[in-house]
């Protein structure tokens, strides 16, 4: 119960101290601090539900299993290593004039606050409050992505509030129509947006609703998730913000928003008794593969590259929960683990690259290896880890969901075969000659702060080449709760 | 009392939907603002008599909420953008006017046909104005995409969170209460943000024309 | 390894050895009197050979030890050649060592080595004469082991022995697979003993020449070694066309009188041969080097049609 | 641990590879150090690699062995079988790997783009993928280190990455494999059967139906054809094997080819039972047609490693056919056959692992010596560097196939497995073999020509160059490399018996039948079926010629002298002979190129009699990445920029798109 509480008190604080003092040079080790805070306090909750199993918190409203934990402590732990990755970018950008004390507390304060709203999305039993969490979250990093006051960012923070905006308008009718059956069920005081009495009583929901409301819960969702047609706030968003905010974006919404997908789509199986709900995922999942695929070799600007590949990859794991089954699940939570390690680390890496070429376009950016070999190193790495080379972990999903999706849906094989294939030609195509090759580039004034990327690097090594059984358990477990 | 309460909230009901339908067409940007807050009233009136009837006090709380909000500080604060920004041009749309109407008209048949199946169940008492509320956000929706100007974007957004809370509140006598708070507060920020927006756009393209916010592109 | 198989073996190689100059002599008489001029001695090869191994070997500065080397392995593979072939008996003990495929790899270890010898000394000659005894070797070598192969699928075996055995007891059945291997077999004896429709072997004209111009840089020794090789090389394919096409009066293993008969017929049937190869020669004008891979793409196809028609016909 | 006496020769080999990947981080710590990594580390990783031939020779007799490691998914720990497959292969990969270690060591003295440290580094975790790519028994450690190979390959073949054309050939390259690799990943879906279980003894285990077993098989054919360079998908072989230091080149042409090989065969012997008939079919023609198209494009290249490379095409041409042929036989039950045959791709696989490698390192070290890669710049180097030079003319003699070495025997096993056929059921087949036998013979003929093109224009001849009469010959580190590997050379072409005896468990595990007892029974001489029917006997064969040899050369001395004079050389006259006046590489290819026209996409630029400086150039195309790979591009790029439309920027459209989806969402949920 205590952990919950440091879990998430510790990024409010967090936010309201650094809204006070978010401008001073030391604002940037407060920040790592109460990151470190956040993390210790999930891997304590983390301990705990290990020991106890699932657990509740303040009589219902928040409830912990073994399917949010995993997220608690990736985003705890990512929000950390993103938090030491910007004390060195964030110095840098200032010494390039890009980043005022002002935009510095805004930064910083919204870091935090951003934190809070994906811990308590995460965490929280209610689906109303889930809503406002994400409301919340969007409204966030609106603000964080158009720190730079450019006309880019600007334009992107815009489409990106409008786009989300609109389609979160979506979830919350979905919920509306979710609160509206289960209230038929359990009555007027039932507590009938509480997830845990909506999961006891999920057979006897009224399908039509059911129905009609999941329509609208994976249009809402599914645009925070980047699904394709729902997607063209993402490149920009992710593209346009500092790299910090943009790992951030990469690595943790888009897995707290899939998760969001994933609590209605575990009542909509059991309420319709029929895979619609999976049918859907699989569609949108490949459609957002193949489109994400082709959408890669035209691309100039680097981070906007791996946005897109992000999408890809948000694509996969939907379509590997499309598919069901406990193989294809567990392969979509481990996707995800992964997804978010070597994808962060990778904004790590072009967050520094970027700098030291002055500039965001992969055309300015060659021979990273002879200036700075351990970023060059870090870039190929990370890129081949997310193009799914093993020993990797990216691998070990992507070999499960394509060796069960070979047997179940063997028609949609050749379209990921397809995919993957044009992904890695556009991908590699331009990140080779990024990292070999002659340089035009100069060394950058302070020290980039490699460990989290290699740190991330590793972890996602192990996770291709050994899975810890305690690990394994929890997907497992989690996995049996999506309905495996 | 409760025979005839039924008849009253549809009224309200079929009174939002002619406000949305009156926004889609709507050319001045002014007028724009007050079917908007007309729409705001209409829908705290409908609030208020769903609590009365079903004796939820914190319908009145939220219906207070809405009144405070959708009726009064945010029309104030696009007053003050407008008169700040000087936006004084007619609102002009992507397609002409009765295109829109006409698509309006269909998507309404459509959420009424969508609606029917759930309304037979739906225990509360106004049982058809979840297909109006679908209805309203769909027409808003319409509204967003027909609009090339920044406020009449925002003012579209708004109508559509309106549709929404007219939802939340007839078919299902309202959400829990730190919902229904969740959600105004969450209202109430978008709109300071959108707000800050406005001004950094007209600052940057000096003007508020969506058609500059279109250089992200694939080329 | 009975002393009648060594014998008979001793005999083979001596025979070969010594008839190869005669033959070659015969074959220039023939086509002397048939072009009706003098001819030169039928012992005329001998006082050749006999004369360059007297002389002394000059040699370019820059050749290499291949260079020295290269006529003796050529001759060396000659001798095996001719002693694997069964001319006059089918008791040979150096039989097993190699067999129809093995012969024709035989071959083609000797052109390797004259090639990479021409092209050692680096003269324009002797690079051109290795390009085009390599080109008219890649056509001749598969079309070759197709007409041994239809050979050896008649007789179920490749090994030279078991095939002129078979094929000299069959009664006088006419296979139609032999007459088309027989033609090919002697296109592509044309054209790796350099006779005339490919290269004529008494010229030096640049353009025409093929064998000349490998051995342009060989002088002494060397050059009687290759020399001779060559007409053992003649010899060898001749005894390969008798002993497919006309493999009777061959000695068997356990007739050691049949041995001493099977020279004089072996004579005979060479000197007939001789005959019939200075008519052809004398009937058929020399092709431009590009026209001969036509020519022995023809060959390639004929072998592989007889081996089409023996597996459609006779099995 | 157990007792160490009581290790099974898989623990053995573990701990080779262990070995080896230890070695590899001893690299990396000692990063820049040229005589640590150079004296100490490449000799260790050779010496591994010998006692690992000697382990895997051993385990060829012994049974199959399993190890599970701890390491993998928690469902699925890696899994490791040594059977005579594997161990055959292991065999294969170790004896050519200690020869190019060897080599290794002197080549790599001068740190090229990489540090040293790190390229010993990757080196070894190429050698140590490709052992356990061989041992891996399920279908996840298959992958995992099935692509570490191709990955730690990819960055050697970049290592002086300053070069354009070397980091798009190490694209190019990685990009066929990851392909290929993921035909192999659904190939294994299928194999698996929806059972969830990836271990190879359950794929063994399964029934699958003709349909599904037909599609494993294609996916494995296009996976394992991607990573051998068969001719649709070979267009990265003769770009990445030229592009890699000439250590790396070697191994790669000569044994990473051979872990795609090992790979046909496992799925299509071990895990599939072959089925069909057609699967040989199929594979007969996609190796005659890669075999064909890679000599023809061998004799007409300019660069003496794509040669080399293009002649790799050939002989996993070659392979493939043999393969092919057996599958054949071993459709239609005749287990004999098919086992003569796949001796015969079997002892193809040592042999060209033996003489390729021999080949490249010769290469490796005249363009150390001379920095000279084109043929046009080369010639004489048999007189500066003779010890290459013979060496070198030992793996030339046995790539073309020629009687007394390695690549002679191979070939007359596969052409004895076509005419001992006593007739297919089906008389198609039968019209097959000759046409098929025919083609094989004239590839084998068109090797001796590259070779010959190949050995005389290097070695022979004047030296094109004036610096290559500076040429320094290969250092002792160098010329231990190419003895080992001509060691192997020489005894596979003179004791095939003894060969032949390793491979028939092989043969006996894949197909059920052996020529281990008929072949033993005859001691020197090689009899596939009876000494009537057919008999080759290589040291009666290489004695004969020697004894002739010999006897010539004493007579002669006997009889007349042994004086010898030199002089210029005779040409005809001709004094002023120069280097430009020997045959060029264009020129000794241009038969080939005139015969085999439609093969080539040739542009040929004319001189017009009005230049003042006339040039003549002509450049060899290749069809296939003009016909298949650029189109693919083009759709490609032409796709992106259709979908590119979709994020014109208006936010307007983006709603609209958000909007008709939720319209068709509904419309689909209905109830």
């Amino acid at each position: 119960m205590s952990a919950l509480l440091a879990v998430l008190g510790v990024p409010l604080l967090g936010a309201a101290v650094l809204a006070l003092v978010g401008h001073r040079p030391f604002a940037r080790d407060v920040n790592v601090g109460f990151s470190l805070g956040t993390f210790v306090a999930a891997s304590v909750l983390t301990a705990e539900v290990i020991a106890q199993g699932p657990q509740f918190a303040w009589g219902q409203e928040f409830y912990i299993d073994p399917l949010n934990v995993f997220l608690v402590a990736l985003t705890a732990f990512v929000g950390l290593t993103t938090a030491i990755f910007s004390r060195p970018y964030m110095r840098v950008e200032q010494d390039h004039g890009k980043m005022t004390p002002p935009r510095l507390r805004l930064y910083h304060g919204m870091y935090q606050l951003f934190s809070f709203t994906m811990l308590v999305a995460l965490t929280t039993n209610n689906l109303g409050i889930l809503w406002v969490a994400m409301e919340v979250a969007t409204l966030t990093t609106v603000l964080l992505v158009s720190v730079y006051r450019t006309a880019a960012s600007l334009e992107a923070a815009w489409k990106y509030f409008i786009l989300c905006g609109v389609g979160i308008a979506q979830a919350l009718f979905g919920t509306v129509l979710l609160y509206m059956a289960a209230e038929k069920v359990l009555g007027l005081e039932g507590g009938a947006l509480l997830w845990t009495n909506l999961d006891s009583v999920k057979t006897q929901l009224d399908p039509n609703i059911i129905a009609l409301a999941f329509a609208f819960l994976f249009i809402g969702y599914g645009t925070k998730v980047g699904l394709v047609p729902l997607h063209n706030w993402l490149p920009d968003a992710h593209a346009e913000g500092p790299t910090p905010v943009s790992a951030v974006l990469s690595g943790l919404l888009l897995n707290v928003a899939l998760y969001a997908v994933l609590r209605c789509k575990v009542l909509t199986d059991a309420a319709l008794q029929s895979a619609l709900a999976g049918q859907l995922l699989m569609g949108f999942g490949l459609l957002s593969v193949v489109v994400a695929a082709f959408f890669l070799s035209r691309q100039k600007d680097v981070k906007r590259m791996f946005a897109y590949s992000s999408i890809e990859h948000m694509g996969l794991i939907a379509f590997a929960f499309g598919l069901g089954g406990p193989i294809a699940n567990y392969a979509g939570l481990l996707h995800m683990t992964v997804h978010s390690l070597i994808k962060s680390a990778i904004f790590f890496a072009v967050g520094h690259a970027a700098q030291k070429a002055g500039s965001q376009l992969m055309e300015d950016i060659r021979g990273l290896i002879k200036v700075s070999p351990t970023i060059a190193w870090g870039l190929m790495l990370g890129s081949l880890a997310i193009l799914g080379m093993p020993p990797f972990g990216v691998f070990a999903s992507e070999f499960l969901i394509l060796t069960t999706a070979m047997r179940q849906q063997p028609w949609a094989t050749p379209l990921l075969l397809l995919a993957l294939g044009v992904a890695f030609a556009s991908v590699f195509r331009r990140v080779l000659p990024m990292v070999f090759g002659e340089t035009t580039l100069k060394p950058l004034p302070h020290a980039p702060a490699l460990l989290p990327v290699f740190v991330h690097l590793a972890l996602g090594l192990m996770l291709g080449i050994y899975i810890p059984p305690y690990l394994d358990a929890w997907y497992v477990q989690a996995a049996r709760m999506l309905g495996g | 009392m409760d025979e005839h309460v039924a008849p009253l909230i549809n009224l309200f009901a079929a009174g939002i939907l002619m406000l949305a339908f009156a926004m889609l067409s709507q050319r001045r940007i002014l007028t724009l603002i007050h079917l908007f807050t007309l729409q705001g009233a209409a829908l705290v009136a409908a609030t208020v008599i769903v609590g009365y009837v079903t004796h939820q006090s914190h319908l009145y709380v939220s219906a207070g909420l809405t009144l405070a909000l959708k009726v009064i500080l945010i029309p104030w604060l696009l007053h003050r953008v407008i008169d700040r920004l000087n936006v004084r041009w007619d609102v002009e749309t992507l397609i002409n006017i009765p295109t829109t109407m006409l698509i309006g008209i269909v998507l309404v048949v459509f959420a009424f046909n969508l609606a029917l199946p759930i309304a037979q169940f739906s225990s509360s008492i106004a049982r058809g104005t979840l297909g109006i509320a679908l209805a309203c956000v769909m027409l808003s929706f319409m509204m967003m995409i027909t609009r090339s100007k920044a406020v009449p974007q925002v003012i579209g957004f708004l109508s559509m969170e309106n549709g929404l809370f007219f939802a939340a509140t007839s078919a299902t006598y309202g959400m829990p209460m730190v919902v229904e708070l969740g959600i105004a507060l969450d209202v109430l920020v978008g709109m300071l943000i959108l707000g800050v927006f406005m001004f950094q756009i007209r600052e940057q393209f000096d003007s508020l024309d969506i058609s500059h916010l279109e250089k992200l592109k694939e080329d | 390894m009975s002393l009648l198989g060594l014998t008979s073996q001793l005999l083979e190689i001596m025979a070969a050895l010594l008839l190869a100059p005669l033959l070659t002599g015969w074959v220039n008489q023939c086509r002397a009197w048939l072009q009706n001029r003098s001819a030169p001695g039928l012992l005329q090869p001998y006082r050749v050979l006999h004369k360059l191994f007297h002389k002394d070997s000059v040699v370019a500065e820059r050749a290499s030890p291949l260079f020295l080397g290269a006529p003796y392995i050529v001759f060396g593979c000659m001798v095996l050649a001719c002693a694997i072939v069964p001319t006059l008996s089918t008791d040979l003990p150096l039989a097993p060592a190699a067999d129809a495929i093995a012969l024709v790899g035989l071959f083609a270890l000797a052109r390797v080595f004259i090639s990479l010898a021409a092209m050692d000394v680096g003269t324009s000659f002797g690079t051109l004469g290795a390009r085009r005894e390599m080109l008219v070797g890649f056509l001749a070598e598969p079309a070759l082991l197709m007409v041994l192969f239809s050979a050896s699928m008649i007789s179920k075996s490749t090994s030279l022995t078991t095939i002129v055995e078979t094929l000299g007891h069959r009664e006088l059945a006419i296979h139609p697979s032999l007459a088309f291997a027989g033609v090919a077999f002697t296109i592509v004896s044309l054209a790796e003993n350099a006779r005339i429709p490919v290269d004529n072997p008494a010229t030096h004209l640049e353009l025409t020449m093929i064998h000349e111009a490998l051995i342009l840089e060989y002088s002494g020794r060397h050059l009687a070694l290759v020399e001779w090789a060559a007409s053992l090389k003649l010899f060898a394919y001749s005894c390969i066309g008798l002993a497919l096409f006309f493999p009777w009066g061959v000695a068997e293993a356990h007739a050691p009188l049949e041995l001493l008969l099977a020279l004089p017929v072996l004579v005979l049937k060479l000197a007939i041969g001789g005959v019939l190869l200075a008519l052809l020669e004398t009937v058929s004008a020399k092709m431009r080097i590009f026209r001969v891979p036509e020519f022995l793409a023809t060959a390639f196809l004929l072998a592989v049609i007889g081996l089409l028609v023996h597996i459609l016909l006779e099995v | 641990m157990t007792a160490i006496s009581s290790w099974i020769h898989l623990d053995w080999m573990l701990l080779v590879v262990a070995g080896w990947l230890l070695i590899g981080i001893v690299g990396v710590i000692a990063l820049r150090r040229f005589e640590l990594v150079a004296s100490v580390l490449f000799p260790a990783g050779g010496l591994l690699g010998a006692a690992l031939f000697g382990v895997a020779a051993s385990a060829l007799f012994a049974g199959p062995q399993v190890a599970v490691l701890a390491l993998g998914l928690p469902g699925l720990p890696f899994h490791l079988r040594l059977d005579s497959l594997s161990a055959f292969f292991l065999m294969v990969i170790a004896g050519a790997a200690a020869g190019v270690s060897a080599f290794a060591t002197g080549y790599f003295r001068k740190g090229e783009g990489t540090p040293p440290g790190l390229l010993c580094l990757e080196y070894h975790v190429f050698l140590a993928s490709m052992a356990l790519v061989v041992l891996a028994d399920d279908a996840y450690f298959f992958m995992v280190t099935w692509e570490t190979m191709a990955l730690s390959s990819f960055f050697l073949v970049i290592a002086n990455h300053r070069i354009p054309e070397i980091r798009r050939a190490g694209y190019l390259y990685l990009l066929v494999a990851h392909i290929g690799a993921i035909g192999i990943l659904l190939c294994f879906g299928v194999l698996q059967a929806d059972t969830g279980d990836y271990t190879f003894a359950n794929m063994r285990a399964q029934q699958l139906a003709p349909f599904w077993a037909s599609t494993a098989f294609l996916l494995a054919l296009f996976g394992f054809g991607a990573k051998a360079g068969v001719v649709p998908l070979h267009v990265w072989l003769p770009e990445a094997h030229p592009a890699a230091p000439s250590p790396v080149s070697a191994l790669m042409s000569g044994v990473m080819l051979k872990t795609a090989v090992y790979g046909v065969l496992r799925v299509c012997f071990d895990l599939l039972h072959v089925q069909l008939w057609w699967w040989g079919v199929v594979m007969l023609a996609v190796g005659l047609a890669t075999a064909l198209f890679g000599v023809v494009f061998a004799a007409a290249q300019v660069d003496m490693k794509r040669l080399l490379a293009y002649s790799s095409i050939e002989n996993i041409g070659l392979l493939f056919a043999g393969i092919g042929l057996a599958v054949l036989f071993s459709a239609y039950g005749m287990h004999p056959l098919a086992a003569l045959a796949l001796t015969a791709a079997l002892y193809h696989v040592a042999s060209h692992a033996f003489f390729k490698s021999l080949l490249f390192i010769g290469t490796g070290a005249v363009l150390h010596a001379t920095g000279e890669r084109s043929l046009g710049k080369l010639g004489g180097l048999v007189r500066t560097m003779p010890w290459v030079a013979w060496m070198t003319l030992v793996g030339v003699l046995a790539s073309a196939g020629l009687p007394p070495l390695g690549g002679f025997v191979a070939e007359w096993l596969l052409l004895q497995s076509f005419l001992l056929t006593p007739g297919l059921p089906s008389s198609f087949l039968n019209m097959l073999i000759p046409i098929v036998a025919a083609l094989i013979a004239l590839v084998a003929a068109l090797s001796g020509y590259v070779m010959v093109k190949f050995f005389g224009v290097i070695f022979l001849g004047q030296p094109r160059e004036h610096k290559l009469l500076e040429a320094h010959d290969a250092g002792t580190a160098e010329r231990v490399g190419m003895l080992w590997l001509v060691a192997g050379c020489v005894a596979l072409g003179l004791l095939p018996t003894l060969f032949i005896g390793l491979i028939d468990p092989v043969t006996k595990q894949l197909v059920a039948a052996g020529l281990g007892s008929t072949v033993a029974a005859s001691g020197w001489l090689l009899v596939p079926a009876s000494v009537e029917r057919a008999s080759y006997g290589p040291v009666l064969f290489l004695l004969g010629v020697a004894t002739s040899f010999a006897l010539t050369y004493l007579l002669v001395r006997r009889f007349y002298h042994g004086r010898l004079r030199r002089s210029a050389p005779w040409d005809c006259g001709f004094q002023w002979q120069t280097a430009r006046m020997q045959d060029t590489a264009e020129g000794f290819g241009q038969p080939i190129r005139q015969i085999f026209e439609p093969f080539f996409r040739m542009q040929r630029e004319l001189p017009s009699p009005f230049d003042e400086q006339p040039r003549y150039r002509v450049s060899v195309g290749d069809h296939v990445w003009h016909r298949i790979y650029l189109p693919i591009g083009a759709a490609v790029e032409y796709a992106s920029k259709l979908i590119g439309l979709l994020q014109r920027g208006r936010i307007g459209t983006y709603l609209l798109y958000s909007f008709v989806t939720l319209i068709a969402v509904l419309l689909v949920v209905r109830p």
